[in-house]
């Protein structure tokens, strides 16, 4: 969007040469979530000080489920964001995934084809279902040539009306074990959902860092020319990127139906944003080649925490909504001034 | 420059079965563009080819054919007598060539290492940072270029980072090379590196297609020579034994003799009249800079400031073009002191024009009309009552178009289509259109034609007639020679102020040896 | 115009179990009648496009309008349209603050919402502590209404005990965050009271789940929970013995009465207010015919009724 | 959204390489709608076939009124995207300023600050609260630098929750005529929001091609440092688009309350993305300097014929959403082939 690279002689042109210290390979890895790391804090504390229950074991259930969900969609849009592109449909795939998946291979109330019922099916169909989406928005990006805005708004629509028109708006309900589990069970007062995330989280950062894969998305992301001429194959590259973020948007999606043990139409509504908020105070770059896992699930921790800490402090119910407005925005403030957000 | 130390290369003669490459009768299209005309060319192995040719002559578009990123419209092209790979197969073509293209292939925010082997990480999956940053300074450190390789390229120079390409691309172990217009943004030291190892690697057999518009280059380097001309190849011979002149009339066709003459007037210019009118009269302390920086310009007075990349002189010539908000000093034009918020908006109202170095990056606005960029900075004096007044702005930049020879079927074609040289003519043009008071110009002739670049220095002179004063930031003696007055600047320090300079003097100044400088 | 009803349907929403419902009861109740069903609308909640509904279903040939509201106020000028193409509209479940229609067939939100209170109220054991109220959007009539109504009779009939308010936007997800939520910051929340049952209870009852909180009624720990609408998963976990009541909004009702009027204006009767043969009586309230259906409130004794919508299909 | 300035020789679509660069000050101005136009055509065309009515003068009526609310929000969003910006917050605009001066100037019912009641305050109010909204977003983007997208993302929260809190989710009702006049009143068949939006359409029109700041928007948003270096105050050229923008969107709100006779909270919700989907559909460019008011206009006019059109054709409601979004992407195909939408 805004390329703000500033002819300022302020650039020093010499801030590559010997004498400055060799903090790169870290920072690269570490740097966003220090950055964000104060304002968390900060939530913290003043949730702890407004109301004790903030550190009870069931708030910090709760917010370890929301943020697992967010968490992973995140973290797919994350893989986007860092390959230079750009996702607003993966709302919907967390939504439409878990619900064709569902529909097609079970017999639960609220609406089924009636096919057959398999629950292995079904986790089945949700995860291609997710991959397919994704495939079809990286169809439109990479090879249709859309900008990726507003392709991806477009499926978003068409997504969502799908998602209303295969269950004539009810909500699937009584779901099997198998796929609600994921959502709620828990291991000792640990959510399952918590555990993947961090499996997840762990594997995708070591990915990013350490495989070439996850490098060429850097370079892609970065120059996608001067990836092109150092032969990294930026179409298949994109291609699996977009695949991979439907998938995780699948999978977040499958835990949260399974936390609310029923998959409504409306399921994931309006959480692209919070993904994307929760990505930039990070410190992922909307310009492509700059943000990093860890970075990312720091800003989705922070914003469920500040969602969390504003309903146990009881806000009025009217001025939640404004509340959260203006603190996401003192957030970015503050994760500017600590240097995260480079993109800006 | 270093003497011309080139090893004997033996057999030029073509022989097709050993010609890496063969194009015959190549054309290339962009809309109504011809970039490559009819033209024919033989690449055989083992030699190093020169290609040489005016902006626009299609170059670059023939090293974009000749590394698969684009095909010829029609004609033949063989690679190493074969039909050459897909575009989309890039592992084929890299197996064929490697390439510094004219413009960065490098990206800004992975390091100089990474940027180093992007896309080689020889077949394992993970990477370990520590085995490919050794190998990545050993590297660097072969070219003593003294940048960390966990440092991001985006922090680097200019050159630095050209270095880095060209490292890149000659690590790659290719036998086949391809430099387009590797040495426009280097310095004297760095360019000696690169002739070196190019010729090392010519030893060794590499075969080298080599670009640039420093045509002393060209025989140091180069056993054979191609010069386009408008997309044809319109000479070709052993670059050894033909002349410059010969070169240069191949180039520019039949308007060499006007050339020779513009080319030659600045040389003998007559000297300043003292009584011009002081126009610029600055003390900076500048933050990039140990000495204070004093200059006083008069009209039609040209001073240079020269010094390498960090040096500071591009920092000091920023400033006074209000492009630094936290500058420190006075500014007096035309006798009147600047405000403190010195912007560049009021520095081109009040008449100061700058001439950035990255035509592309900071200089014009690609999707815009030629038309749009020459007249973007006075657009005012274009608007009647309220709306612009088209015939007059079209007019005036037909003007242009005539008055700096911008190569283009119309006026409202977009700059992005233009070549390298005829962006800057087009950048050159905008910057005069306010007929500001003082030009500074950073680096103007940079990868520039021959032809063109005597054509943008002569118009600067003629408006330096008229009593246009000039701040020239440069490290080519060529265009410092164009100066009445030099300062020579490194790292931040004034190391000499005087007129008449020879390029030696110059150079080792920039250099940093210190000569008895006896301040004019 | 001949009477034969060319319907259409202009519903606020059509991701809600509700809507949905509605419309197939009303597109049945169209086809009985000897009409059709020209077709239906979905303002996604937004106020504007509801006006240009009337207009595009009018245009579409609709001779009658069936409405569901998504703005009080905001409907006035899609009924002025109705109007001046003298096309009789019949408002369902909410009553429009301006503009004529020729009946409303409605049952009170704000009475609904004072119904559950009471019912809450009673379901209540402990006297000391917090009751939670997941409101729906307060973007909505409805939402607003069903807390109001709460709130002002839930203060009436218990003292003492107070009412943390959080919305939930009409969104399962969010409704089972602020329940959770809210818990674990006031352990001793002694009642819950959900906006929508259809939305909500599957979402909440998961949470409690999640943290051991979700008891039968009559075993020590059990919550006590009300809601509004009845759907079927509602009435499920009221024949489980999890949910204490939920008021159940009379959807097949709205449709069949709405339709019936509907055919009625074509034929060209007036409206007129006294008892109808549904148990309900209309009255005239300030400009409309309003036809006040009760919405029975459901509890094990009555959750097997057949006329529950829950229990439909 | 990467934005690559630079030339080079393997980018096919170059940033700004016009096929035909003859034609270009010319199309520069007419080239947009030429290429959507023949979509308009088979939209209407198939309207007419599907349904008479689409043709009959109240349903033209309709779709002027809708166009000219969706246009002139369209216009101001059109001018951030030219000068290379982004805004999504302009939607709450078009709710908020509308219920601001209402609800300070005018005592209405629904609530009301009940300091005074003049509707001529009012409606000054509802341009002023217009245009400092779009200052205070000009002052995040261009001057803290944040990324337009998720500071103008945190903004639409924060707007949004604000007019949530301040009528408490009330509707403003019963508006004086002068508030109402100009969204409902109509001169023979024709809305008088329409004539304005005509107006202000043909003005717009004029100033980017014509006039010499509409020429530096261009720039800047192509190439902001060239802009910089050529003289143009970026700052204050961005700070004076934004503040515009937030004037039209005022107004678009105001157009609107006016044919619904009433300010809800929610005015205006989900509205932004019409608004971006209408401008790309125009051959606006999200990446900045390229795009013409008549284009975004004609998107406009594309999307509201085609809600029209399914309404009015009989697709079953529950499918209706998403088969937007499906013509939405067809639409984007066709106009993308066309050579309208460059910026993809
Ligand atoms: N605003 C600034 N504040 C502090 N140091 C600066 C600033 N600008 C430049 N420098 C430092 O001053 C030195 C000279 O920088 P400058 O860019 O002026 O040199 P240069 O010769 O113009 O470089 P190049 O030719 O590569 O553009 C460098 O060491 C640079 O890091
Ligand atoms: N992508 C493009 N689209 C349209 N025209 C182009 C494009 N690339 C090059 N051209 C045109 O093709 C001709 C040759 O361009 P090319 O860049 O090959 O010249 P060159 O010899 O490299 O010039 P220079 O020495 O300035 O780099 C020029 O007239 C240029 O305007
Ligand atoms: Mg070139
Ligand atoms: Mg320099």
């Amino acid at each position: 969007m805004s390329n703000s690279t500033h002819i300022s002689p302020a650039a020093p042109p010499l801030a590559g040469v010997r004498p400055t210290p060799n903090r790169r390979s870290l920072s690269n890895l570490f740097q966003p979530e220090w950055a964000i790391l104060p304002v968390l804090v900060v939530v913290i504390i003043a949730g702890a000080i407004l109301n004790p229950a903030f550190l009870s074991s069931d708030n910090i259930y709760g917010v370890m489920q929301q943020a697992s969900e967010l968490g992973i969609l995140t973290m797919g849009l994350t893989l986007v964001l860092i390959a230079g592109k750009f996702d607003l449909s993966l709302e919907s795939t967390f939504g439409l995934a878990p619900m064709l998946g569902v529909y097609c291979f079970l017999d639960v109330s609220g609406g089924s084809l009636g096919l057959m019922s398999s629950p292995i099916l079904a986790l089945l169909a949700i995860f291609v279902s997710g991959a397919l989406i994704g495939a079809f928005n990286g169809v439109l990006v990479i090879y249709l040539k859309f900008n990726a805005f507003i392709a991806t708004l477009a499926t978003l629509i068409l997504l969502r009306g799908i998602s209303l028109g295969v269950t004539r708006g009810q909500t699937l309900s009584e779901l099997p074990p198998l796929l609600t589990a994921p959502g709620e069970a828990s291991i000792g007062n640990v959510p399952l959902s918590f555990l993947i995330a961090l499996g997840l989280l762990a594997m995708l950062t070591l990915f990013m860092s350490r495989h070439r894969i996850g490098r060429m998305l850097y370079a892609v992301g970065g120059n996608s020319q001067a990836a092109r001429v150092a032969g990294i194959p930026v179409e298949r590259v994109l291609m699996w990127v977009f695949i991979a973020a439907g998938v995780l948007a699948a999978l977040a999606g499958l835990l949260q139906a399974g936390r609310i043990a029923s998959i409504p139409s409306s399921l994931g509504q309006n959480l692209i944003f919070n993904a994307f908020a929760a990505a930039v105070l990070g410190g992922v770059s909307l310009n492509g080649g700059r943000g990093t896992m860890p970075g990312a699930c720091g800003g989705v921790l922070l914003l469920v925490l500040i969602q969390d800490v504003l309903v146990l402090s009881q806000v009025p119910a009217y001025w939640i909504n404004a509340t959260t407005g203006g603190i996401i925005l003192v957030a970015l403030l503050i994760s500017k001034l600590s240097g995260a957000d480079k993109a800006a | 420059m270093i003497p011309a130390t080139r090893p004997a290369v033996s057999s030029t003669s073509v022989n097709p079965l050993a010609a890496i490459v063969q194009i015959d009768r190549a054309v290339k299209r962009f809309g109504e563009t011809v970039a490559l005309n009819e033209l024919s060319l033989t690449i055989s192995r083992g030699e190093s080819h020169g290609l040489v040719g005016r902006n626009g002559a299609g170059k670059s578009t023939l090293v974009s054919v000749l590394t698969g990123l684009r095909t010829i419209d029609s004609g033949k092209f063989l690679v190493n007598g074969a039909a050459p790979p897909v575009l989309s197969d890039r592992n084929a073509w890299r197996e064929i060539v490697s390439c510094v293209y004219q413009h960065r292939t490098l990206v800004p925010d992975l390091s100089v290492a990474e940027n180093l082997y992007l896309g080689r990480y020889q077949g394992k999956q993970t990477i370990s940072w520590r085995a490919l940053n050794q190998k990545a300074s050993a590297e660097l450190d072969s070219w003593n270029m003294p940048i960390l390789p966990n440092a991001k390229v985006r922090d680097l120079g200019v050159g630095e980072a050209q270095m880095v390409e060209i490292a890149r691309a000659l690590s790659q172990g290719s036998r086949f090379v391809i430099l387009d217009e590797p040495t426009a943004q280097l310095i004297a030291s760095e360019i000696d590196q690169l002739i070196l190892r190019v010729n090392e690697l010519r030893k060794r057999g590499v075969t080298f297609l080599f670009i640039s518009h420093h045509l002393e280059e060209i025989p140091q380097v180069c056993d054979t020579v191609t010069v386009l001309r408008n997309g044809r190849d319109v000479l070709h011979g052993d670059a050894q034994k033909i002349t410059t002149t010969r070169i240069v009339s191949a180039m520019v066709g039949d308007e060499a003799t006007g050339i020779a003459l513009t080319a030659s007037e600045h040389v003998t210019r007559p000297p300043l009249s003292s009584d011009m009118p002081v126009v610029l009269d600055a003390q900076i302390k500048a933050a990039a800079c140990k000495d204070t920086f004093h200059l006083t310009l008069r009209a039609g007075e040209v001073v240079g400031l020269a010094g390498h990349s960090g040096s500071g002189t591009r920092h000091l010539a920023l400033t006074l073009a209000g492009h630094n908000p936290r500058w420190a000093g006075q500014i007096q034009l035309k006798g009147e002191k600047v405000p403190r918020t010195w912007n560049p908006s009021t520095a081109v109202r009040t008449g100061i024009s700058l001439l950035p170095e990255d035509r592309i990056k900071t200089g014009l606005v690609g999707g815009l009309s030629i038309e749009d960029n020459i007249t973007l900075p006075s657009l005012k004096t274009f608007s009647r009552r309220v709306l612009i007044d088209r015939k007059a702005r079209r007019k005036f930049a037909e003007a242009n178009r005539t008055d700096l020879g911008i190569a283009c079927h119309s006026v409202t074609q977009a700059v992005s289509e233009l070549s390298g040289g005829n962006q800057q003519k087009v950048l050159l043009g905008s910057a005069l259109s306010p007929n500001p008071a003082i030009l500074i110009l950073l680096h103007p002739t940079a990868g520039v034609d021959i032809a063109s670049k005597a054509t943008i220095l002569d118009i600067v002179e003629r408006r330096r007639r008229q009593g246009l004063a000039v701040i020239l930031v440069s490290d080519e003696p060529e265009e410092l020679a164009f100066c009445d007055r030099v300062q020579v600047w490194v790292r931040g320090e004034k190391v000499a102020e005087r007129s008449g300079m020879n390029e030696q003097e110059l150079v080792a100044a920039m250099e940093g040896f210190t000569l008895p400088s006896e301040t004019s | 115009a001949d009477s034969t009803m060319k319907l259409g349907l202009s519903m606020p929403t059509l991701n809600t179990p509700f809507f949905t419902v509605l419309v197939d009861a009303a597109t049945n109740e169209a086809k009985a009648a000897g009409g059709s069903v020209v077709q239906t609308t979905n303002a996604n909640r937004d106020a504007s496009q509801q006006v240009t509904d009337f207009r595009n279903l009018i245009n579409a040939g609709a001779n009658t309008i069936l409405a569901g509201v998504v703005d009080r106020a905001a409907i006035k000028p899609a009924l002025d349209f109705a109007k001046s193409k003298n096309v009789p509209v019949v408002i369902v479940d909410d009553e429009p603050s301006a503009g004529d229609a020729y009946a409303v067939v409605r049952a009170d939100n704000v009475g609904m919402g004072a119904r559950a209170a009471e019912a809450l109220a009673g379901a209540i054991t402990a006297k000391s502590g917090q009751v939670l109220n997941i409101t729906g959007a307060l973007t909505t009539t409805n939402g607003r209404n069903r807390k109001d109504g709460f709130n002002q009779e839930f203060k009436k009939k218990v003292a003492g005990v107070e009412v943390i308010e959080q919305t939930a936007n009409w969104e399962g997800p969010a409704s089972a965050n602020v329940a959770l939520t809210v818990l674990s910051g006031n352990p001793n929340i002694i009642g819950i009271y959900l906006a929508t049952d259809t939305l909500y209870y599957d979402p909440v009852a998961a949470a409690l789940k999640s943290r051991g909180r979700l008891v039968p009624i009559g075993q020590p720990g059990h919550i006590p929970v009300v809601a509004i609408d009845g759907g079927s998963g509602a009435l499920k976990a009221i024949r489980e013995g999890y949910l204490d009541a939920t008021i159940s909004q009379p959807v097949t009702d709205y449709a069949k009465c709405g339709v019936r009027y509907l055919a009625a204006a074509l034929k060209g009767e007036a409206m007129k207010a006294g008892p109808t043969d549904h148990n309900s009586t209309v009255v005239k309230d300030g400009a409309y015919y309003v036809d006040e259906l009760p919405s029975p409130i459901v509890t094990k004794q009555n959750v097997d009724d057949p006329n529950l919508w829950g229990n439909g299909r």
